[in-house]
């Protein structure tokens, strides 16, 4: 089936153009959850922490979850766009915008969590190195300054990736809008016009980033699981958490990248551009990580079990078999029992197929981060020091509302920007897809659309 | 020369009597949780009495080992701070200073003794209780971690004491108050760098142990270890 | 928090928290406080005596200048004033030699509770609603004073009644004064925990009417049968004290600790060996022991002649009580009886006593007798002197014993007979502390007029007319002359240490006042205007004895017993336990005292053994207002602010009761519900319970918290003494509820299973 | 200024243009400076899309790395150095931990560089004489000469449409 040029640009400019009612459903409820969250945290800022259900010896849990989660979340899009830009997956094209935006919002709801979880969080700027006369500075031993500036490379780093290839298609918009929407749209684009040199420079600029921005994806989650590792706590301090983290952060990164698609793709009449094809290839990437998340959780366990120190089989005992069994092995069923064998028949892999793995994935990814940091705390070396752990509904509705607010932000978002980057796909238009140079160019007209892969043999959905 | 101080205790003398405890509510301002919070987990206890149960009805054994901060010499709990709120002395403590605080409670997590207490909501002292506060002693309000300090407050004005005088520290001069209140003398505290006093003695003692000492945190607190009573020995 | 000390609060946070930083001060990153900016407070040390329980330890009370917000004749207003800040052992009280309990340290909080009666005040509603109004010192003093006289104009006696726990020194001189001199009968000392029975056992044993003395620094094997010497009963922390050097006091020799009880208590817990024995079985117990020692001729001068004389059969070496025979009373098994009684003969120096459960036992007596022959039969190391001894007394009268006859109980009981037009009310508690059996609550409920002096509403003094509320104990003059606990002569004494905080007077002021208002014999018999200067003229005396204090002058003497706290004796004086060993006659002998212990409530219909223990912390429920101690975690089960029911694991295994059940005990008198603990520390027959809790109206700490164990004893008593017998009562237990019904509040939490099981891989 | 410009259907007929423009150049006396072309998307392969090729923004991101990595030493170990604070037993300037936040400021570098680079190298922000027409969004390509001398206005025309072009269009650019 063909697309032209024009079609192009009705199709990726009519979200932002026109508003939807079910938009605005959606946007109230999402704001809601989020109101629901500011609400519980007024309280919590009033109060002190103290409203949560923390205690002696369990004083990290659904906070520090929740930003363990997100920030994995986070490694959706830089990475994924990254790889695939680098490898020139040509197939990326429509993927990448949607991809980069989760990143930029979940860095955002995963740094805002600690900021909040502290005990005094108006001083959370002593975090930040600055002369000053109260003599405040941050100690780089610490595992939360890394995190610091991990984390603030990596929004910056993910910021500028998502917003160099969205120029060329905010000038596309201030060129085709009128009136206060243009003078918005004409400082977003920053004055671009598409001269060859531009489009050059760009290019390069985005390759560059591509190879920058990996590392700091990798080193960013890696840190982060340095908080637990840098520990004695048992099952806590493990040289596997780096690489264990970083996989577990990309196995949900896809699955929310797959769940995203799917809905924008029902909801902005995607249909076109988010093929069956796409779903299925992020579905095999997907698979892959759902069996190295296996692989390292199996070595992780195994290692501990073998081993059989004391302390280190306290926490194991008491996830596997004892009070956190049911939420351990409904994190196994989540993570792998369910996806694999969706995403490895390839009946299966369709729309529907790698949503629902998906979202099963999400849950199950949730779960691991609390189970990773809720056990081991409550099961320190000193029995008598042990603890329960319940939350109270200020730490449930947070941990809602954080879903809430990563919903408004990209229901705004999509009303914002073109949700697929309209030059890189008219790029795959090109006889050469774009990329490889093809001297002694033929003439060809019209000119139609062709995405890549095998010509649409369309599942019905 | 400068101190290193240190505590041993002796835990065939221990009775499990808890005065300590009560002596360090009350000599550091330790504010009382209430039946809801304790219920929650949320008791603030600078140095707890552990209970240990072994075997069975009719040949049970139970064993108290008081727990504190081991003021370690390599402590987990300092390098994880990122703002040097918890941090290493030159006489061998571990400095909590409350108001560098932000209260991120990685301390509490990487202290392997969960012997570090966090101030979930603001502390209450029903007037007049308020009156028993010891003004020596900072009050720590919400979001702030706290923990055994040695009775530093009692260090320091002994050292100021002594200063004055132009005179070194004695042994057994000043003490905690968990050590002066411990009618068994299982708690005995001292510097470390004077070779003579009682508390370095004791920590050469055949019978000295240091709590998870495999784990390479360098406690500055000693245990020894329960005796045993061989039948005949003195007759 | 006030201003100032928040300032220097302020000041010293860093101190508090830090120190000095590393290297050159400018190179301080953290806001440190400089070294020249710690101002550490200034603090005054006085003298003051601990009255949280009957050891009367010496009290170092730490004082600084604060702000503190108070009442002075209707005005609120701050006020700079001397605060006591910390609670240490005073280190001349021969007695705690500087040391101090956990319950001792709380008296702090005694004086800046919360709850306390800040001025006289009067009932307006009906008895017992709690309704008060506030009323002036003068018109107070008026109103009873005129009651007084009426009554004395009134010729029948015993129209006036005290009530009040039992004390010693002065101020139990100037009750009974007031009271003998106004033509009222003595009177009544009541405590639920009396020791009635030991101190008529060691009369009759040793010719001392007094709980002992235990040196046991010097011992090398320590039999307890059933005292929590180191927790709760007796002088505890004169006992942990000798318990330190006995332990590691000594190079290459460290004593034996034996412990015979059938539920562990935290002194059991520290025990090498601890052997659970039937309940009121000690005495047979200690007398097989004996029976082995004595008929292997294991010591050498095997005649405790005065002591055995107490015990039928015991010339002619105990027969009826062979090991075998002995184990199928006690259920403990005859070679562990042979083999305790070789240690103990092979041993150095020994001892054993007797206190807490098997005294309370209508057998009690017996038990008592049989520990005290066994402890005259090993106790005979000469050279470092005998372990059990008892205090010297004091050269003067200035120390008032109380008379060992009177037990708490019956004369509770005689009071609830006679019905007197007036009740005086001094820090006791009997409507909380005494079994509802005794109908002690009705009682007093008939009395026309109740005047209190209590600090506190509790549920005694909820029934009074008036009540004038005393000074807190460290805000008065008080002395004291501990039973027990010193190996030397010792009575002291301690002017306040603070002002007072609210707007109350002492009772003995009070007293003395209402004295000289009367008039007449009364006046007579109490001629100081105030307690101090009674105080005074009881010490004064001393100043000729050989003692702590050599002063010229009575005006040096004085001012110098209160600085050190007290007087102590010079001499140790010849051991009253060693007289035991020769053979004096006794003063009087034990005509056949009831050897079998009974029960109250069938075996069959109430299956398990019912012992009430005392709190450490809350004691018998006296210090249940106190916050600290609420919160302070029992050391074997780690309940905080809680009452419970000590199980036996495998009982509770076989009647479905888990960690925190909520479980009904019941006994022929009435039922309460406490949550579960299942312990490995009690017999599989026998449930334990702790005292202090369940005040229906004791402050905003202790109301409404937990049962009282103590409601449901049936009114057994120890016939010779006629004092409580609280051990030997029977209950059934049935679980009631899951853990959520019940309220246990445990310190260490994280425990599942417990004690923890291993999983295996 | 104003541009006179045809807009070309495909990249092949835009570069025709191009090429005739600059052969034309001479003889019209307008510099070849002066040749606009603006497109929607990029035309890799053809030489007047590839003629600003260049590996500069590799070189700058390398630099801004390297001078990244070295506040990132400077900030670490001077302020340890001149606070020295112990904690845990650990050295003053731990080079394991340090290691990380000069490896985090390091990747901060090049990326910021980049950005600088790519703004000036794309001269942007820039909103002054933009040449714009929406069908260019439309895969339209713009030839055309900025400012040509009137003079030259009718071959340039010529020159335009015979390379292809639809009819030609003048914008003046001021908004």
């Amino acid at each position: 089936m063909e697309r032209t040029a024009e079609q192009i640009e009705q199709d990726l400019l009519r979200p932002i153009f026109t508003t939807s009612s079910r938009y605005m459903i959606a946007v109230t409820l999402a704001s809601c959850m989020v109101l629901a969250g500011v609400c519980a945290l007024g309280y919590q800022l009033w109060e002190g922490i103290g409203v949560w259900g923390i205690n002696s010896p369990v004083f990290w849990a659904f906070d520090i979850t929740n930003f363990v989660f997100w920030i994995g979340i986070s490694h959706a899009g830089t990475l994924i766009s990254a790889i695939l830009r680098l490898c020139n997956a040509a197939w990326r094209r429509p993927v990448t915008r949607c991809a980069e935006a989760i990143t930029v919002f979940s860095i955002l709801i995963g740094a805002a969590v600690p900021l909040f979880h502290v005990g005094r969080p108006w001083l959370d700027f002593w975090m930040i190195p600055y002369p000053s006369e109260r003599g405040i500075w941050p100690n780089f031993r610490s595992p939360l300054a890394w995190d610091f500036f991990a984390i603030s490379t990596y929004f910056t780093g993910s910021v500028t990736f998502l917003y160099l290839p969205t120029i060329p298609d905010f000038a596309a918009v201030r060129d085709n809008a009128k009136g206060l929407r243009k003078k918005i749209y004409g400082l977003l684009a920053l004055g671009w016009q598409g001269t060859p040199r531009q489009w050059q420079r760009l290019e390069i600029a985005m390759h560059i980033m591509a190879i920058a921005i990996v590392p700091v994806a990798v080193s960013v989650h890696t840190i982060v699981s340095w908080d637990f590792s840098m520990t004695l706590v048992p099952m806590w301090h493990s040289t596997i958490f780096g690489p264990y983290f970083v996989i577990g952060a990309i196995f949900s990164g896809i699955a929310a990248l797959i769940l995203t698609m799917a809905l924008l793709r029902k909801f902005l009449h995607l249909e076109e551009y988010l093929r069956p094809l796409h779903f299925n290839n992020l579905g095999k990437l997907l698979l892959t990580t759902s069996l190295l998340w296996f692989y390292f959780t199996f070595a992780e366990r195994l290692t501990t079990w073998y081993g059989n120190s004391p302390s280190e089989m306290d926490v194991f005992w008491s996830s596997i078999r004892q009070n956190f069994a049911p939420i351990f092995w409904t994190m196994v069923v989540c993570n792998f029992v369910i996806p694999v064998p969706i995403l490895s028949v390839k009946k299966f892999r369709t729309i529907t197929g790698t949503a629902i793995a998906s979202s099963t994935i999400i849950i199950g990814m949730w779960l691991e981060r609390f189970l990773i940091i809720v056990p081991a705390l409550d099961h320190k070396y000193l029995r008598f020091a042990w603890g329960t752990y319940r939350p109270t509904w200020v730490e449930d509705t947070l941990m809602a509302s954080s879903f809430g607010m990563m919903a408004l932000l990209y229901l705004l978002f999509s009303k914002a920007v073109p949700m697929i980057s309209i030059w890189e796909l008219k790029v795959g238009l090109q006889p050469h897809g774009g990329g490889v140079i093809t001297t002694a160019p033929t003439k060809r007209k019209p000119r139609g659309l062709v995405l890549e892969g095998p010509l649409p043999t369309d599942v019905p959905e | 020369m400068s101190h290193k101080w240190g505590l041993v205790v002796d835990l065939d003398r221990c009775t499990g009597c808890e005065a300590c405890v009560v002596a360090c509510h009350s000599e550091n301002n330790i504010p009382t949780a209430g039946e809801d919070q304790a219920a929650r987990g949320r008791t603030i206890q600078w140095i707890r009495v552990e209970r240990t149960w072994e075997g069975d009805f009719p040949n049970p054994k139970v064993r108290f080992q008081p727990v504190l901060c081991q003021q370690c010499d390599a402590a987990p709990c300092e390098p994880v701070c990122p703002t040097y709120a918890s941090y290493h002395t030159e006489e061998g403590l571990n400095g909590q200073v409350y108001n560098r605080c932000i209260g991120t409670r990685f301390c509490a997590n990487a202290c392997p003794y969960t012997v570090r207490s966090f101030n979930f909501f603001n502390p209450k002292w029903e007037k007049p209780l308020n009156l028993q506060l010891n003004p020596d002693v900072s009050v720590r309000s919400v979001g702030i971690m706290e923990k055994c300090t040695f009775c530093v407050q009692r260090i320091k004005s002994a050292e100021i004491q002594a200063k004055a005088e132009r005179r070194e520290l004695k042994d057994g001069e000043f003490t905690t108050a968990c050590a002066q209140s411990c009618a068994s003398k299982a708690l005995v505290f001292g510097d470390l760098n004077d070779p003579n006093s009682e508390v370095a003695r004791m920590a050469n003692s055949d019978r000295a142990t240091k709590l998870l000492g495999d784990l390479g945190t360098k406690p500055n607190v000693t245990y020894l270890e329960r005796g045993n009573w061989q039948d005949g020995t003195n007759s | 928090m006030e201003r100032r000390n928040f300032l220097k609060i302020s000041a010293l946070t860093g101190v508090a928290a830090t120190l000095d930083a590393c290297h050159a001060p400018d190179k301080q990153l953290i806001r440190f406080v400089q070294e020249e900016y710690l101002v550490p407070g200034i603090a005054t040390i006085k003298p003051g005596i601990c009255t949280l329980c009957s050891a009367g330890c010496g009290l170092e009370v730490r004082v600084m200048q604060g702000d503190a917000e108070v009442v002075r004749n209707g005005q609120t207003g701050i006020i700079k004033m001397g605060l006591a800040k910390k609670l240490e052992g005073n280190p001349r009280s021969p007695v705690n030699k500087g040391k101090l309990c956990a319950r001792g340290q709380a008296g702090l909080q005694v004086l800046y509770n919360p709850d306390r009666i800040t001025h006289p005040i009067k009932r307006t509603g009906a008895r017992g609603s709690g309704e008060f109004q506030e009323i002036s010192w003068d018109d107070a003093i008026k109103e009873i004073s005129s009651h007084l006289s009426t009554l004395q104009t009134s010729k029948s006696t015993n129209v006036l009644a005290f009530l009040a726990r039992p004390l010693r020194g002065q101020r139990r001189e100037l009750i009974e004064k007031f009271l003998k001199s106004f033509g009222a009968p003595h009177a009544v000392w009541y405590e639920p925990f009396d020791e009635a029975v030991l101190r008529q056992a060691n009369l009759l044993s040793f010719g001392h009417a007094a709980l002992p003395t235990l040196n046991l620094g010097q011992a090398d094997y320590v039999i307890s049968f059933g005292a929590d010497f180191l927790g709760t009963w007796n002088s505890p922390v004169s006992q942990s004290i000798g318990y330190g050097v006995m332990r590691q006091g000594w190079a290459g020799r460290r004593a034996k600790f034996v412990q015979v009880e059938s539920r562990m208590s935290q002194t059991g817990a520290n025990a090498d060996e601890w052997i659970a024995c039937r309940p009121g079985t000690e005495g047979a117990l200690a007398l097989g022991i004996a029976h082995v020692i004595l008929s292997e001729k294991l010591t050498p001068h095997a005649t405790a002649s005065r002591t055995g004389a107490q015990i039928a059969g015991w010339a002619a070496g105990l027969p009826e009580y062979a090991p075998q025979e002995v184990e199928k009373q006690t259920g403990v098994s005859a070679t562990v009886i042979t083999r305790l009684a070789h240690e103990i003969a092979r041993s150095g120096s020994a001892t054993a006593f007797i206190g807490g459960a098997p005294l309370a036992q209508t057998n009690g007596l017996f038990n008592a007798l049989a520990v005290n022959a066994l402890e005259s039969l090993v106790d005979t190391n000469h050279e470092t002197g005998p372990i059990l001894s008892f205090t010297p007394d004091v050269p003067t009268n200035v120390a008032v014993k109380p008379d060992p006859s009177q037990s708490g109980l019956a004369s509770l009981a005689a009071l609830a007979k006679s019905t007197p037009q007036m009740l005086l009310l001094y820090d006791a508690n009997p409507i909380y502390s005494a079994p509802a059996a005794t109908k002690i609550r009705e009682a007093i409920a008939k009395i026309p007029y109740i005047v209190s002096f209590g600090s506190f509403i509790d549920e005694t003094s909820a029934q009074a007319d008036l009540i004038l509320p005393d000074n807190a104990p460290l805000e008065q003059w008080l002395d004291g002359e501990p039973e027990s606990g010193s190996t030397q002569a010792f009575v002291s004494v301690a002017p306040p240490a603070v002002a007072p905080l609210h707007n109350t007077r002492p009772m003995t002021d009070v007293l003395l006042g209402l004295a000289h208002q009367l008039g007449g014999e009364v006046a007579k018999a109490l001629l100081w205007t105030s307690f101090d200067a009674m105080l005074k003229a009881a010490f004064i005396p001393l100043r000729t004895h050989a003692g702590s204090i050599n002063a010229k002058t009575d005006d040096e003497f004085w001012p110098a017993v209160q600085k050190d706290g007290g007087w102590v004796g010079a001499s140790t004086g010849v051991s009253p336990a060693a007289q035991a060993h020769s053979g004096a006659a006794p003063s009087k002998t034990a005509s056949d005292v009831k050897r079998e212990p009974e029960f109250a409530g069938s075996a069959s219909d109430f299956p398990f053994y019912f012992q009430p223990y005392v709190s450490p912390s809350l004691g018998d429920g006296s210090t249940a207002n106190l916050p600290w101690m609420q919160e302070l975690p029992d050391v074997l089960t780690t309940a905080m602010w809680s009452s419970w029911v000590e199980i036996n694991q495998k009982t509770g295994t076989r009647l479905g009761i888990q960690q925190g059940d909520l479980v009904e005990i019941q006994s022929a008198q009435g039922s309460l519900r406490v949550p579960a603990v299942l312990s490995p520390g009690i017999a599989p027959d026998l449930v334990a319970m702790p005292t202090g809790q369940g005040h229906e109206d004791f402050g905003r700490f202790a109301s409404e918290r937990g049962a009282n164990p103590l409601a449901i004893l049936a009114p057994v008593t120890e016939e010779s003494t006629g004092s409580l017998a609280w051990a030997a009562t029977r209950v059934k237990i049935t679980r009631v509820g899951g853990p959520e019904q019940a309220k246990l509040v445990l310190f260490s939490g994280g425990l599942s299973g417990f004690p923890h099981e291993e999983e295996s891989r | 200024m104003k541009v006179v410009y045809a807009l070309f259907a495909d990249p092949e007929s835009a570069q025709h243009a191009v090429d005739a423009l600059h052969s034309a150049s001479a003889d019209l006396k307008f510099s070849e400076q002066k040749i606009v072309i603006v497109s929607g998307e990029p035309h890799e392969g053809y030489d007047f899309a590839d003629s600003h090729l260049t590996n500069l923004p590799y070189v700058w991101a390398v630099l801004g790395a390297a001078a990244g990595g070295l506040c990132g030493y400077l900030l670490t170990t001077l302020s340890q150095k001149s606070y020295p604070i112990f904690t845990g037993g650990m050295p003053i300037t731990p080079p394991w931990t340090n290691g990380i936040i000069i490896y985090e400021l390091t990747m901060l570098g090049a990326i910021v560089t980049t950005l600088i680079t790519l703004l000036r190298g794309a001269r942007l922000p820039n909103f002054k004489g933009l040449i714009k027409d929406p069908e260019i969004w439309l895969g339209k390509i713009l030839v055309g000469v900025a400012d040509p001398p009137d003079a030259a206005r009718a071959q340039l025309e010529t020159c335009l449409l015979r390379a292809g072009g639809a009819q030609v269009r003048e914008t003046s650019t001021t908004h």
